[in-house]
């Protein structure tokens, strides 16, 4: 392994030992009994199959997310679009789940489907504008998340409410569409097959093909893209349908696999999930899992600190926000880098 | 329907306008500040939430309005510090280190709400004080023109002498012509002798200490109190705003009122009885068309260059 | 004991990417002198200066600054130090005006704004000082690379250099601006100043440098002085054998014409005729060169014909096909080759693999690719083969482009775009900034390729390497052809400068012969 | 504090948990949720614990679970949780639950559950903000036009919303009500807003119903001078301290007692009496709602208090039958909000 390499590995270990530190002192100072609390945050996820269950659940969506972002980064778009249409496509799946009645199989395609169509006309759009009019993407993709939430709770209340529910929920989907569950004891779904193969699919695509490689130039140096007769506009678009698909599938498997109704009375928080998830994975598809599971993983924790103890569920917010700040400081231990390159070159010599 | 017109134009409006607008440009002029430097500043939202805590707390335990807005924006310049080292100093990425900011006022500020008042709700349990209106002399008695920029809170006036103050510091001073050669080329600034940290740091903060006034504004000028998640995404809005005034003063002026405008018409809206969530997307929808049509004019504009 | 101002002893330097760029280099300034530093590219020189000028830190080693031991913490010590550096990359802001861009960081200040008056002055006193002409008031992005090379000059002189760098100034400026250019320094040697000047053209150090210190993969080969030593000494010092500065061109026939320019007529935004009226023919097994001060058009020319600019008047055919509704990937794909002058903006995607870089005009082509895939296999061995075929000094083909030094990054766009055996090759300043082996290599392939039935269209500011590998020559002057030469033989340098210069032009008749005669 | 997983050291000690579906600080059910909780723990002993569950429904069910595990006695939730509540029930038959607050009727036989007639309360806000616009005090106008801001446009602020109507009419059959949604709970400066052009259409009264944002009604009817009517707690009490100007704006507020009806229901869980299995509907005549009677509320007219009284009666004796949000069509809610648009 490379010097880079292990510092890597070095550093995000060291990272997350400061941040967890800081997280213990703040934990000393809040609650009566830290070490338990320090027990459920950083050891509890592991300790039970439900609980681990629990970790990979939350990461499915984050997955999604975070590939559709992480596509859209590469490309050098500041698309957050993600979140609306996450929500958009959950509430079209659940329609579909709701209206049909199909067999097995094709229910929850149906429905992934069409998720997904609608993820692609939405960043279609936005990459439209971008591309032919250089419309800032981030701000319409910000205001098309808002937009689509209007929409989106306008027909679940005036169309898709289930009078007899107390929450402004849809009516019960019909079973056909859920997604099987495929590990005992665990809600874990097919959808982790889904967003696994969609991962490996997205890097053969990015790193092997030409198109993904015509992507990843245009991201980099639009000009180099362009000098090398590469039409960035269709690499625009490209991109933009790739990540719209993404996201929307994400939205419709985490409705059909997680819920029996559409119950997101608020924009979900899952797309803009995707940017951290793409940053801290730095737009590597494989490394997005990793970072999925990660983050999902330091949430369970502090639901289940936050449940097991006296610590208020707000410390969830304040140790994700360490931990963050940490993990991503690229210069954090930058003088033991130095030193172990320095070591290699010298043995070297 | 004609109701509906007789509401948005009076003075009311008007004056409503530039009330909604007053937050959301303070943020946005923040936005500004550090674009320009190249560090975009993505934590304004959670830094807005935590100033708004803080103004209402030192005002709170000193008795005193002006220290609670110093307080405010001591937690603006702090918070933005903080973002601000770990960018700098520790490379963190700037943009997950706004996002880290974000979540860290999401619990902090309800965090310490909590710990001050045993309420996760609100402060109105601390006797917090507010920023007094103002009524400008004279300009008050003109009629319409006095009814609508007289009477306002004094941060809304202190916004509009901002609007001013960046574009003289971007465009005449020293200073502004450092941050902007920070932000456009750092290794160009670099070779001169430019501190790039320090310009950097410093339209961070300045950054954060407008996001903290319009903290202040929110809960010692609209309303006297600190509620939980009272920034309510015009942190976003003010990126946004930013974003669409093209990194220019007046742009982003112009971008902040077209959001106050938009959503203080939704709020009128509501009386013609459209459905609440289809309302609620006004602001949104105009922002798209609005930036849409710019953006279609200048590619003209530009194609005719060329 | 010599009385040196500046004296770096046992300088290293370790990139963070584990690049070691100086291994051991000492170097001693003489207060007065100007001192060349000569290497291939990557050998360290630039990253010496940087250190130099405090904008990289040595891992280790010592600065003496006046027999003092120092340590220049950043470029404001340098500057304050009395030291100043024209980078081989320019340190500009591109939306500034001139103004702005030379007094940033020393803004002459009335109350708390900028005195935009005094700048102007202050200027203009400049200028009229060392004659290089500029406006203040123009926009940087809009100039030419020549003009923003004369402000940077300028920027190093507003600041009070007394020890003043230039790193490869000459690399982009035309033989007449460089005439200009040793004036001035040697009028800055005589005013006191101290200059250590960084070029690949040992002619240039030749005619102004005192001694000449040579660094090798980043160690000091020695210093001497230069008048001692002939071009050929320094040169196998650096390199390590000889090199034959003379090329075997031998006649070649010309094919079919590949390219076709006829009454070109492009307007510039203020309704002006940058290009007026271009006629020219490019053959097949052809070299055609562009003479030319920069700023006469050239570079409109070549946007034109590379299917970058679009509302032109008049006709360009590639082959029998007009360019006007060819997308630039169409061009290419006819075969065109193109080596642009810019090559950090539109030649690299810096952030991008070495051997990324290297697909960019074939990552479409079968052989790459397996069906949907690309074959990682043959990718990685085609990378490897021209890495070392064009001697690109690296660590693996996996670095990244933007940690390469000017010439190597120069080599990996000639590399990518010779090594597809192009139909018709336009190259745009392509030795510039490159070492004197590889710039010899590069010619070489160019002319290779031009004995493989390549038509080359170059366009360079190097007079010397127009001559050396051009077959026929046209000379450029304010958007208009004013001399067409169907051998370069027939003409020299001196004529050729009156030309450039506007000052000769030839007849209607003798410059149609640029299109008829194939 | 609370471990669940070590039982021993507490054999006798009640103990009740609290499972909020989103987080404290709303200033409607789940604060005073978690203030019965808190008169548990004080005045029965009892060791208590509350969860912030949050938002995302996905993690609502694995806390069920772990609590449905743990050692706990009574397990307290409701709301939008009431359909895994009852799911979960049905699976942990031994542990004993208390929803405190559903409309749903189908309840598991551990289960008991709660439902407060706010529709009725907020009749009374109705009448008593019909009274106030039709009146001479000193802030009435003369147009009949009252004032509804709802948080959002859902069953439980529509519920208020029917009342509210209902009880308007009664006292005057034309009167007007100007309906404002803002969208969400956490914006007090929207909610001023909505209030200032609410005031500024004729409004000279308003009920909020929207948790944090309607707290900025209060703003406006202080600055537009009119007043406001308060919700969930006596909201004067926020102010009467730190703003008593704003306090008295707020003739009153339609209070729910839900931290009472917790305590009610723990302390007869307790000697027993506690019919597990059904569904009890509190209304007024149970006191579980009621406008707040505080001394602003004291200030008012004489005639206001006394019709208000009177209308009281009316409701309890069943005379006066109030209709309600739930279960019904979002066409219908909106029909009724369109048949009383000025
Ligand atoms: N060389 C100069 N001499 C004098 N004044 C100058 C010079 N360059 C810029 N300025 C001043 O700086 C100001 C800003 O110019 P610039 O073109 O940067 O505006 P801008 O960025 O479009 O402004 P804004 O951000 O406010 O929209 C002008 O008002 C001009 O007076
Ligand atoms: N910022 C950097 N990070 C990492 N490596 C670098 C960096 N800059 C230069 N290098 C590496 O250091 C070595 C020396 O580069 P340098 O730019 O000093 O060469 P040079 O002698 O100036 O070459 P040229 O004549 O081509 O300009 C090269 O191998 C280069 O790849
Ligand atoms: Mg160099
Ligand atoms: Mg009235």
């Amino acid at each position: 392994m490379n010097v880079e390499k292990r510092f890597e590995i070095v550093r995000t270990f060291v990272a997350v030992t400061i941040s967890l530190l800081i997280g213990f002192a703040i934990i000393l100072f809040a609650s009566d009994e830290p070490l338990s609390t320090l027990y459920y945050f950083i050891i509890s996820p592991s300790t039970k199959m439900r609980y681990l269950g629990n970790v990979v659940e939350l990461a499915i969506p984050l997955i999604f997310s975070g590939l559709a972002t992480s596509i859209l980064f590469q490309t050098g778009l500041f698309n957050l679009g993600s979140e609306g249409v996450f929500y958009f496509s959950g509430l079209l799946a659940s329609i579909i789940g709701i209206k049909f009645s199909l067999s097995f199989i094709f229910h929850p395609i149906l429905a992934i489907l069409i998720g997904s169509l609608f993820g692609m006309i939405v960043m279609l759009l936005i990459g439209f504008f971008k591309a032919k009019w250089n419309a800032s993407e981030l701000v319409i993709s910000l205001m098309f998340n808002s937009i689509f939430f209007g929409i989106g709770a306008y027909i679940l209340n005036f169309y898709f409410r289930d009078p007899n529910v107390s929450g402004v929920y849809s009516f019960k989907m019909n079973e056909s569409v859920f997604l099987n569950k495929i590990i005992p004891g665990t809600r874990i779904h097919t959808g982790l097959i889904i967003a696994l193969l969609t991962v490996f699919l997205v890097y053969l695509f990015l790193y092997r093909t030409r198109w993904g490689y015509e992507i990843r130039m245009t991201g980099l140096n639009k000009r180099f893209g362009k000098y090398t007769g590469m039409n960035t506009t269709k690499v625009i678009l490209i991109a933009s349908i790739l990540a719209g698909a993404i996201a929307g599938m994400g939205g419709a498997v985490e409705i059909i696999g997680m819920y029996d109704r559409f119950k997101w009375s608020a924009l979900p928080g899952l797309g803009f999930d995707g940017a951290l998830i793409a940053m801290l994975a730095k737009n590597k598809p494989k490394n997005v899992i990793f970072a999925a599971l990660f983050l999902a993983y330091i949430r369970i924790g502090a639901d289940l600190m936050a449940r097991m103890t006296d610590i208020p569920s707000e410390m969830v917010y304040i140790l994700q926000a360490i931990i963050i700040l940490f993990i991503s400081g690229k210069k954090f231990l930058e003088g033991y880098k130095e030193k172990s390159l320095l070591k290699e070159v010298k043995n070297n010599e | 329907m004609n109701s509906f017109f007789d509401t948005i134009f009076t003075s009311d409006f008007v004056f409503s306008t530039i009330r909604v607008t007053t937050p959301i440009l303070f943020a946005a002029l923040g936005a500004l500040i550090s674009n320009k430097a190249g560090s975009p500043n993505i934590g304004l939202e959670g830094i807005m939430l935590m100033s708004a805590l803080g103004g209402v707390v030192f005002s709170a335990y000193t008795g005193s309005a002006f220290i609670g807005l110093l307080g405010a924006v001591l937690v603006g310049l702090i918070s933005a510090s903080i973002l601000a080292y770990f960018t700098l100093k520790l490379k963190t990425d700037v943009i997950l280190g706004g996002i880290a900011i974000n979540f860290f006022a999401d619990g902090g500020t309800i965090f310490l709400l909590y710990y001050l008042t045993g309420d996760k709700g609100t402060s109105s349990s601390l006797p917090s004080k507010v920023l007094p209106n103002i009524d400008l002399p004279i300009i008050q008695n003109i009629p319409v023109l006095g009814d609508i920029i007289s009477g306002h809170n004094i941060l809304t006036y202190v916004a509009i002498i901002l609007i001013i103050g960046v574009w003289y510091l971007l465009n005449k001073t020293a200073t502004g012509l450092r941050i902007k050669s920070v932000g456009e080329n750092e290794d160009a600034a670099k070779s001169v002798g430019v501190n790039i940290m320090k310009v950097r740091y410093l339209a961070m903060a300045l950054s954060g200490v407008f996001a903290g006034l319009g903290g202040a504004f929110l809960s010692m000028g609209y309303v006297s109190w600190f509620s939980r998640g009272m920034s309510a995404g015009r942190g976003w809005i003010a990126l946004a705003a930013e974003a669409m005034g093209r990194g220019t003063v007046l742009g982003t002026t112009l971008s902040s009122i077209l959001f106050g405008a938009a959503d203080a018409l939704s709020n009128t809206l509501q009386l013609l009885g459209i459905p609440s969530e289809l309302i609620s997307i006004i602001p949104y929808l105009a922002t798209v068309i609005g930036l849409l049509i710019y953006a279609i004019n200048n590619t003209k504009k530009r194609k005719l260059k060329e | 004991m010599d009385n040196y101002i500046l004296e770096l002893k046992n300088i290293m330097k370790l990139y963070n990417n584990g690049v070691v760029a100086n291994k051991k280099v000492n170097f001693e300034l003489k207060e007065g002198e100007i001192h060349a530093i000569v290497g291939e590219n990557g050998a360290g020189k630039s990253t010496l200066m940087k250190i130099l000028f405090g904008m990289e830190q040595p891992t280790s080693g010592e600065i003496f600054f006046k027999g003092k031991k120092t340590n220049i913490e950043g470029s404001d010590k340098a500057i304050e130090m009395g030291i100043g550096m024209v980078h081989q990359h320019f340190m500009l802001v591109p939306s500034f005006t001139i103004a702005q861009n030379m007094i940033l960081g020393m803004e002459p200040k009335k109350g708390i704004s900028i005195d935009y008056n005094k700048a102007t002055d202050m200027i203009k006193d400049l200028i009229k000082v060392y004659n290089l002409k500029v406006d203040p008031n123009m926009k940087t992005e809009d100039l030419s690379v020549g003009m923003k090379q004369k402000v940077e000059i300028l920027k190093a002189l507003l600041r009070g250099a007394k020890i003043l760098i230039l790193d490869e100034p000459t690399a982009v400026l035309t033989p007449q601006e460089t005439d200009e250019l040793f004036v001035q320094l040697k009028k800055l040697k005589e005013n006191g100043h101290t200059i250590i000047f960084i070029s690949h053209k040992l002619r240039e150090v030749k005619s102004i440098c005192d001694r000449v210190t040579v660094i090798k993969k980043g160690l000091t080969m020695g210093t001497y002085n230069v008048s001692d030593m002939t071009e050929q000494e320094i040169s196998n010092i650096m390199i390590g054998r000889d090199v034959v500065l003379k090329y075997d061109k031998r006649k070649n026939e010309k094919g079919e014409a590949l390219l076709k320019v006829e009454n070109l007529s492009y307007k510039g935004i203020e309704g002006n005729y940058i290009l007026k009226d271009i006629n020219f023919t490019l053959n097949r097994g052809n070299i055609l060169g562009i003479a030319g001060i920069e700023g006469n058009g050239q570079r409109e020319l070549i946007s034109i014909i590379t299917g970058n600019k679009k509302n032109y008047e008049g006709n360009v055919f590639l082959g029998e096909k007009s360019i006007q509704k060819l997308s630039i990937g169409e061009i290419k794909n006819y075969g065109m080759s193109y080596i642009p002058e810019d090559r950090m903006t539109d030649g690299v995607a810096k952030e991008a693999f070495i051997m990324e870089n290297l697909i960019g005009n074939r990552y479409k082509s079968s052989e790459l690719n397996n069906g949907l895939l690309f074959d990682m296999n043959k990718i990685n061995k085609l990378s490897e083969e021209l890495v070392s075929s064009y001697d690109v000094v690296c660590k693996d083909i996996e670095q990244k482009v933007e940690s390469l030094s000017g010439g190597n990054i120069q080599k990996i766009v000639v590399a990518r775009e010779c090594s597809i055996d192009p139909e018709v090759l336009i190259a745009e300043q392509p030795t510039r900034g490159v070492d004197v082996g590889a710039a010899h290599f590069i010619h070489e392939e160019i002319i290779k390729l031009r004995d493989d039935k390549t038509a080359v269209l170059l366009v360079s500011a190097d007079l010397n390497e127009a001559m050396e590998l051009s077959d026929s020559l046209i000379v450029m002057f304010e958007g208009k052809i004013v001399a067409y030469f169907e051998d370069v033989k027939e003409t020299d340098e001196e004529e050729l400068g009156l030309y450039m210069l506007g000052i000769k032009r030839q007849s209607e008749e003798e410059i149609r012969r640029a299109i008829d005669e194939c | 504090s609370g471990d669940d997983t070590s039982g021993e050291d507490s054999k006798d000690e009640l103990k009740v948990a609290l499972l909020i579906p989103g987080t404290l600080g709303d200033k409607s059910f789940f604060d005073s949720a978690n203030a019965g909780l808190e008169l548990v723990k004080k005045e029965l002993g009892a060791k208590t614990k509350v969860i912030e569950m949050g938002t995302d429904s996905t993690k609502w069910e694995p806390t069920f679970v772990d609590v449905s595990e743990g050692d706990w006695d009574i397990i307290i939730s409701g709301n939008d949780t009431t359909e895994l509540m009852n799911e979960i029930a049905k699976e942990y038959p031994d542990k004993r639950y208390i929803n405190f607050d559903t409309f749903i009727e189908e309840t598991p036989d551990n289960v008991y559950s709660m439902f407060y007639s706010t529709n009725e309360v907020s009749y009374l806000a109705g009448a008593l903000a019909s009274l106030v616009t039709t009146s001479e005090m000193e802030l009435a106008n003369s147009e009949n036009t009252i004032g509804f801001l709802g948080g959002a446009d859902t069953p439980g602020i529509n519920d208020f919303l029917v009342g509210y109507i209902e009880g308007a009419q009664y006292v005057d059959p034309e009167i007007k009500v100007l309906v404002s949604y803002a969208g969400n709970f956490t914006d007090p400066a929207k909610g001023k807003e909505l209030g200032i052009v609410q005031y500024n259409s004729g409004v000279d009264i308003s009920f909020n119903v929207a948790g944090g944002t309607g707290l900025g009604l209060m703003d406006a009817a202080n600055e537009e001078d009119a007043y406001a009517i308060g919700v969930d707690s006596d909201q004067a009490m926020l102010f009467k301290d730190s703003d008593p100007e704003k306090a008295e704006r707020i003739v009153s507020s339609a209070v729910k007692r839900i931290d009472i009806a917790i305590f009610n229901a723990v302390e007869k869980h307790i000697a027993g009496e506690l019919e597990y299995g059904t569904h009890n509907e509190m209304g007024v005549a149970e006191e579980a709602v009621e406008l707040a009677k505080n001394e602003y509320y004291e200030e008012l007219p004489q005639e206001i208090k006394d019709r208000i009284k009177e209308i009281e009666e009316k409701i309890k004796s069943g005379e006066i039958t109030v209709g309600t949000a739930f279960g019904i069509s979002t066409e219908k809610i909106e029909e009724l909000r369109e048949s009383v648009r000025p």
